[in-house]
């Protein structure tokens, strides 16, 4: 399997990320959505450290992933709190910057 | 060979219709074991690549730990609401069209890119060369995602805390 | 040459530590904000005094060195040091501060915060006029303009500007008149003008290698004439913005209107020069084949500024505006001096920042006290208040014939010396505008003495009373320097000139 | 010999203490009458040095720098002393000496505050007065011409709550200050061509021709400028009959005997500069002349007694000028000393007819030399100098302007000048016979003057005898211009006719006055109008600087910064319109980040590369 399968992989699924993330209306979904392109950024780097044999690929999805896991536990807790305060996860309605 | 080639096929047959129905299915709650299925597949990508440290650590950590704390999190606003939590979409086209569009572009890079191969080995000792690289040359970023983590955990704490 | 004491470092951030000072120990304690202000702004004018009399001008050249490297990759220095020119400047910024303390201790509303906002401005003055190092100039720069905004956007005063004419719904959009449209306005003009600087002040340190922004570095670098020409040019507008030149100086009427007394006093007293310290010191003394080239512009603008705005102030109505304008006039006769590229000329335009600034530092100080009292600034309600207010009265007639340019005032000085140069100048016309602006500035001015001093009491006012306590000592110190460096201008010109010489000696004059 | 310098500086040291004296310490001032005292006895020191520098006739020049520069001192200041500065100096110590003296009893009903500040006034202005005939150089005669300028000012506007004070101190500033725009610009010429201000050096320069002749005519004819608008030449004459609303010893000091003078002074000063510009001498003597004869008719309609002094000072400083500049400065400056006397003692004693009867109509005055005799024998020892009569001053001095005329064979300015000594004791003899004879007309009981008052009187009558018979006695000693054998006969005779004329009209009552009016309908219509110069002045000044500056205004107002604030407006619109992009909605703003992403590799792939 040459590098290209990997990275056109990778880059369908950060596609169908983007996607989700664009189009659902909960936050929790926006959520799942940023998830989907995390992982499309890891096959990416695992790949790379795959075929240049360079180990910072692997340190980093590493690194990657610990973020990740922090990044949702606070979204998610951000989640809730506004939940709270608005009774809502609706994206659409939680728009007290409109200009 | 051709185990590599089927595997491939079958995992991304997998992780690309398990993402498709992360993004699609109506009920939230599918949409998180549909996650899981495809963090999973991803674990099996790793594994092709010849990555079992990285393969541990998707599963333990993320299909594992986040989809946990997800189901928490849905399970906790579910009772809140008092109700399922059913989850539509907007704008489906235009997201789509974009979506495409950024396929396009990066793919328009990958056609461009010459084409590699693999070193024949692996790198040997994957798990005990990432653990030296992570005290070694590494440490100091550790150090610092340490530090990230605590202010997260701190931070998720902070904001869940119950109201008073 | 090694100055234990770093005497231009204490003068600059002395206020600035008065600032922390008044913020953090002064709370809810308003007579202690402004003794701490008087006490280190004190301090700032006896070293300013101090260091004008130990400057040594038989060596002339930059003194009271002081250096060190703050990023050494970019060649940016703290790099500080006065010559004859800056001295003069640095003094009367001394001089202006400590009246303007005086001038506000009647400000009641937040008076910490508005004495804290005052020092860290004057520190930016005073940090511009002693800074060698262009990057830290600009930075000094930026912070003496960007308090104005607070000061008086919170502690000005809302004046009356009717929608006329066939802008008149751009009028009513924007608030002209209110005093945050002045301070807004203010403040993006200098801004936009220091935009212009940046732009100068890059091209310079790209042009001379990428090494230093020393100004003793580009003085030793010769730029291509191309380059001088438009750079000259960037710099002239950048800084010539802040000097009020024609047609950019409609924020100086409406901002030097809206603002309290002491930031007026500050800024068409110190901040004003600081533009055209800006193009003499940067401008001419960087770029002396630009300077050459661009004099005529220069000083066309200044003949302008000149006439228009002694005619403009003639037809306000607003004391305040009247001042103001006035303001905008005598920064004309200040470029015009420079422009003139003479010895003769450019000592005047210097004096002539020295004089300006005490002046109008005393007009607004007088206006602010009149204000105080009749709570009114416009001028055809008043009259006769020579008789209940004669220590106003006879300091505003000596400004204002300081303003005209009478002798034994040191408004006369240096207009005669402008009349010199200009008429030594390549562009002896110039002579014209310059003395009919000061025939103009008679008319108006002595309008306004008439009508507001003189003639029978006004119906509309009783119980006035004159200044007392300390208000008395911003008005009797401004008026007697004013006469003082009337009489005795040699003590002021004699340092000037050991800078303005070597300065025009690089300029490719024919 | 050091006293030499120090002499004269002290002179000009005396008033100037008293001035800072009074200026600075208001406890002082406010004493009123005490301030008097120490400003009189100032200048009283000031008088007996300014006798001792011209009795004992020495010569002496000192210059210290005073605006330094690179190569030598770009203006210095110093005293000049020589028989034509020292000859200013008595004048103006006595002149002075004998106001303020007169002032302690004149303004005796002032609150002290207003009193103080007037001898300050007084002061500066002895200090600035004695500083311009002392200086040496263009610029300082320059600095304390303005100064003496800013005290006319002042003091016309010392009762500044009358509205008419205050009107006339400002036009009386702003007419010199446009005749100094000229000086100032001259002296800055001047001093472009030669380098320098001094007179010593100029006057050398002049004599070895190395003085530039090109622009000097347009040079010296703007210093002249200078002299039309403080010595009150057409067209600039007309502060002075306002600038009668100060007091009047204010008026007798300033607007008569000395600042006056000013330009007089400045033209027999710069004599060997203007030699070099016959152009702008006959300039000086033709307008001299026309404004001799024009002030002279003006006077002849005047109702008010200051105002018709003020004419006659205007004309009489035609006169002098009209000898400075038919080079017959010598005799110009003669009468500018004589006249200087005796034209004090007028408005001395105009003032102290005033003070008496407390008004300034002539028609409403009269029978007043029974109720005040000695007032009524000086008032009239002075116009019988005025008008020419030997063997008084005035005649001397008046002769020799005439002789010097004639000389120079200008017989048009002759025939004017002469013209206008007739009208001189025609109009001043008019005022004499209406306030002094015939009926009473004012009420109450008009007296004498105090002696504070008397005596200034008596001392200024005095010397215009004894002047005048030391000429009579001593001979002219102007051998320059020796005057032709008839033209002593003609004077008095064109005096006399004056007198008789005026007798005729307003004592005996042979000639109906508004007949003599109706026959003489355009020039009297004219002259009672000021020959419409004031309207024209006001008409300019409203319709062309007001008017002007008002345009301006607008425009400032309403175009230049409309313009800007239609520009911001038209941001602010915009920034309202751009408000809508921002939804408030993270997905939107993910739209944007999609696109830059888009246009980042759209730029990779076509234009890198």
């Amino acid at each position: 399997m040459g590098l290209h399968a990997y990275l056109t992989l990778s880059a369908l699924v950060f596609a169908i990320g983007l996607f989700g993330v664009l189009t659902r209306r909960n936050a929790i979904g926006i959520l799942l959505g940023i998830e989907l392109m995390l992982n499309a950024v890891n096959i990416n780097l695992v790949a790379f450290s795959r075929f240049t044999g360079d180990l910072g690929g692997l340190v980093f999805s590493l690194f990657t992933i610990s973020i990740t896991v922090a990044e949702v536990a606070l979204g998610l807790a951000i989640v809730i709190v506004i939940f709270r305060v608005r009774k809502t996860v609706e994206a659409d309605r939680l728009d007290l910057l409109r200009g | 060979m051709i185990v590599e080639t089927v595997g491939f096929a079958v995992v991304a047959v997998v992780l690309l219709a398990s993402s498709l129905a992360v993004v699609l299915t109506k009920n939230l709650f599918h949409a998180v074991l549909y996650l899981a299925a495809a963090l999973v597949s991803t674990a099996g990508i790793f594994l092709l690549l010849a990555s079992p440290f990285l393969f541990a650590v998707q599963l333990l950590l993320y299909a594992g730990g986040v989809v946990t704390i997800v189901v928490f999190a849905i399970m906790l606003t579910e009772r809140l609401v008092g109700e399922r939590i059913a989850q539509t979409s907007r704008d489906i086209v235009n997201g789509a069209i974009v979506a495409a569009a950024v396929l396009v572009a990066v793919i328009g890079f990958l056609v461009q890119a010459p084409a590699m191969t693999p070193p024949a080995t692996a790198v040997a000792e994957q798990t005990v060369a990432i653990g030296k690289a992570l005290v070694g040359p590494f440490a100091v970023p550790l150090e610092l995602l340490g530090l990230l983590l605590v202010a997260a955990l701190l931070g998720a704490v902070y904001f869940a805390r119950a109201e008073d | 040459m090694t100055y234990t004491l770093p005497i231009l470092s204490l003068i600059t951030w002395m206020p600035f530590i008065g600032a922390l000072l008044v913020m953090f120990t002064a709370r809810h304690r308003p007579l202690a904000v402004r003794l701490i202000s008087l006490a280190t702004t004190g301090v700032s004018t006896v070293l300013s005094v101090v260091a004008y009399v130990a400057y040594d001008s038989e060596a002339a050249g930059f003194q009271f060195y002081e250096k060190f490297a703050l990023v050494p990759p970019l060649g940016i220095n703290y790099e500080l040091g006065v010559d004859g020119m800056s001295l003069l400047m640095v003094l009367l910024t001394s001089i202006i501060i400590t009246a303007g303390v005086f001038a506000s201790w009647t400000v009641q509303v937040r008076s910490q915060e508005f004495y804290a906002l005052l020092l860290a401005l004057v520190t930016g003055v005073y940090g511009v006029f002693c800074s060698l190092d262009l990057f830290v100039l600009f930075l000094f720069y930026e912070l003496a303009v960007l308090p104005m905004y607070l000061l008086i956007g919170i502690w000005g005063s809302t004046g009356e500007v009717r929608p006329r004419g066939i802008f008149a719904w751009a009028f009513r959009e924007t608030g002209v008149g209110t005093k945050e449209y002045a301070a807004m306005k203010l403040t993006l003009y200098l801004l936009f003008g220091s935009a212009f600087i940046l732009v100068g002040i890059f091209a310079l340190w790209v042009e001379a290698g990428q090494s230093s922004f020393s100004f003793l570095a580009f003085e030793a670098t010769s730029f291509e004439p191309g380059v001088q020409r438009w750079v000259f040019f960037v710099f002239y507008v950048g800084f010539g913005i802040l000097a009020g030149i024609w047609p950019l100086h409609t924020w100086s009427p409406d901002g030097h209107a809206s603002a309290p007394t002491a930031v007026s006093m500050l800024h068409a007293g110190v901040l004003m020069k600081l533009g055209a310290y800006g193009v003499v010191r940067v401008g001419m003394g960087l770029l002396p084949e630009g300077a050459v080239d661009l004099a005529w512009l220069v000083g066309t603008i200044a003949c302008i500024n000149v006439v228009y705005g002694a005619l403009s102030a003639m037809a306000q109505t607003d004391l305040k505006y009247v001042i103001a304008y006035s303001s905008v006039s005598h920064m004309g006769l200040v470029m015009l001096g420079a422009a003139t590229l003479t010895e003769a000329g450019l000592n005047g335009s210097v004096f002539q920042m020295f004089a300006h600034g005490v002046m109008t530092g005393l007009f607004f100080a007088l206006v602010g006290l009149v204000y105080e009292k009749t709570h009114s600034r416009d001028i055809p309600k008043m009259g006769g208040f020579g008789r209940v207010m004669p220590g106003i009265a006879t300091a505003f007639t000596i400004g204002g014939l300081s303003s005209l340019g009478l002798p034994a005032t040191s408004g006369f000085v240096a207009e005669i010396l402008t009349f010199m140069g200009a008429w030594r100048s390549d562009h002896r016309w110039w002579l014209i505008p310059a003395v009919v602006g000061t025939f103009l500035t008679a008319i108006y001015v002595l309008r306004v003495v008439k009508q507001i001093f003189w003639g029978p009491p006004s119906p509309h006012f009783h119980h006035l009373e004159d200044a007392r306590g300390p208000e008395w000592v911003a008005v009797v110190a401004l008026t007697i320097i004013i006469v003082f460096f009337g009489m005795v201008p040699g003590i002021a010109i004699g340092l000037v000139d050991t800078a303005t010489v070597p300065l025009l000696a690089r300029l490719p004059l024919p | 010999m050091r006293i030499l310098v120090w002499l004269p500086l002290l002179v000009l040291g005396l008033p100037f203490a008293s001035f800072l004296l009074l200026a600075v310490v208001p406890p002082l001032r406010r004493t009123g009458r005490g301030a008097g005292v120490i400003s009189i006895l100032a200048i009283a020191g000031a008088f007996l040095g300014a006798l001792g520098v011209w009795t004992q006739g020495f010569r002496t020049e000192s210059r210290w720098e005073w605006i330094p520069a690179d190569g030598g001192p770009m203006a210095t200041v110093g005293i000049l002393v020589d028989p034509l500065s020292a000859a200013m100096l008595a004048l103006i110590t006595l002149v002075s000496l004998l106001v303020q003296v007169y002032s302690l009893d004149y303004l005796h009903d002032e609150p002290a505050r207003g009193l103080g500040r007037y001898y300050a006034y007084h002061s500066l202005f002895a200090f600035s007065m004695l500083g311009l005939v002392l200086s040496p150089t263009f610029l300082q005669m320059f600095i304390f011409w303005e100064l003496v300028g800013l005290c006319s000012y002042l003091l016309i506007g010392y009762w500044y709550d009358r509205p008419a004070a205050a009107r006339a101190a400002v036009k009386a500033f702003w007419v010199t200050k446009l005749g100094d725009v000229g000086f100032v610009v001259g002296i800055v010429m001047l001093w472009g061509t030669t380098g320098t201000f001094d007179f010593t050096t100029l006057f050398a320069m002049a004599r070895e021709n190395q003085i530039p002749a090109e622009g000097l005519t347009l040079t010296l004819f703007l210093i002249y400028l200078g002299a039309v608008g403080k010595s009150a030449q057409f067209p600039l004459h007309v502060w002075l009959p306002d600038a009668m609303e100060g007091p009047t010893p204010v008026s007798a000091l300033i607007h008569a005997a000395t600042m006056v003078t000013a330009g007089v002074f400045l033209v027999t000063r710069a004599q060997p500069l203007f030699l070099l510009a016959p152009d702008v001498m006959g300039i000086i003597a033709a307008v001299g002349a026309f404004t001799a004869l024009l002030a002279a008719s003006m006077a002849c309609v005047e109702t008010d007694i200051k105002r018709v002094l003020a004419y006659s000072t205007v004309s009489q400083l035609g006169y002098m000028m009209t000898a400075a500049g038919l080079a017959a400065a010598a005799a110009g400056f003669f009468h500018l000393l004589t006249h200087g006397v005796f034209k004090a003692l007028l408005f001395l004693g105009a003032g102290a007819v005033i003070h008496a009867v407390g008004t300034n109509d002539m028609f409403r005055m009269g029978g007043l030399g029974r109720a005040m005799p000695q007032t009524a024998i000086v008032f009239i020892v002075g116009t019988l100098a005025l008008a020419g009569v030997p063997p008084l001053a005035g005649f001397f001095s008046k002769e020799a302007i005439l002789a010097g005329v004639w000389q120079h064979g200008a017989t048009t300015l002759f025939v004017i000048l002469a013209l206008t000594a007739f009208l001189t004791a025609f109009y001043m003899f008019r005022a004499v016979f209406l306030v002094f004879f015939g009926r009473a007309h004012a009420a109450g009981h008009p007296h004498d003057a105090p002696w504070l008052m008397r005596g200034p009187l008596w001392i200024l009558a005095i010397l215009t005898v004894a002047i005048g018979l030391r000429y009579a006695i001593g001979g002219h000693g102007d051998d320059a211009h020796p005057a032709p054998g008839w033209l002593a006969p003609f004077s008095v005779v064109l005096a006399l006719s004056g007198i008789a004329l005026a007798w005729a009209m307003y004592q005996r009552g042979a000639i109906e006055p508004a007949a003599l009016s109706r026959a003489l309908r355009p020039i009297d219509f004219m002259a009672r109008r000021r020959y419409g110069l004031d309207a024209l002045y006001g008409g300019l000044y409203q319709a062309f600087i007001l008017g002007f500056s008002g345009l301006i205004g607008w425009i400032d107002r309403y175009f230049v910064d409309g313009i800007l604030n239609v520009l911001s407006a038209w941001t602010l619109r915009g920034g309202d319109g751009l408000r809508r992009i921002q939804t408030g909605r993270a997905q939107d703003y993910l739209y944007g980040v999609a696109f830059g992403v888009l246009l980042v590799v759209v730029w990779f792939h076509w234009w890198a590369q």
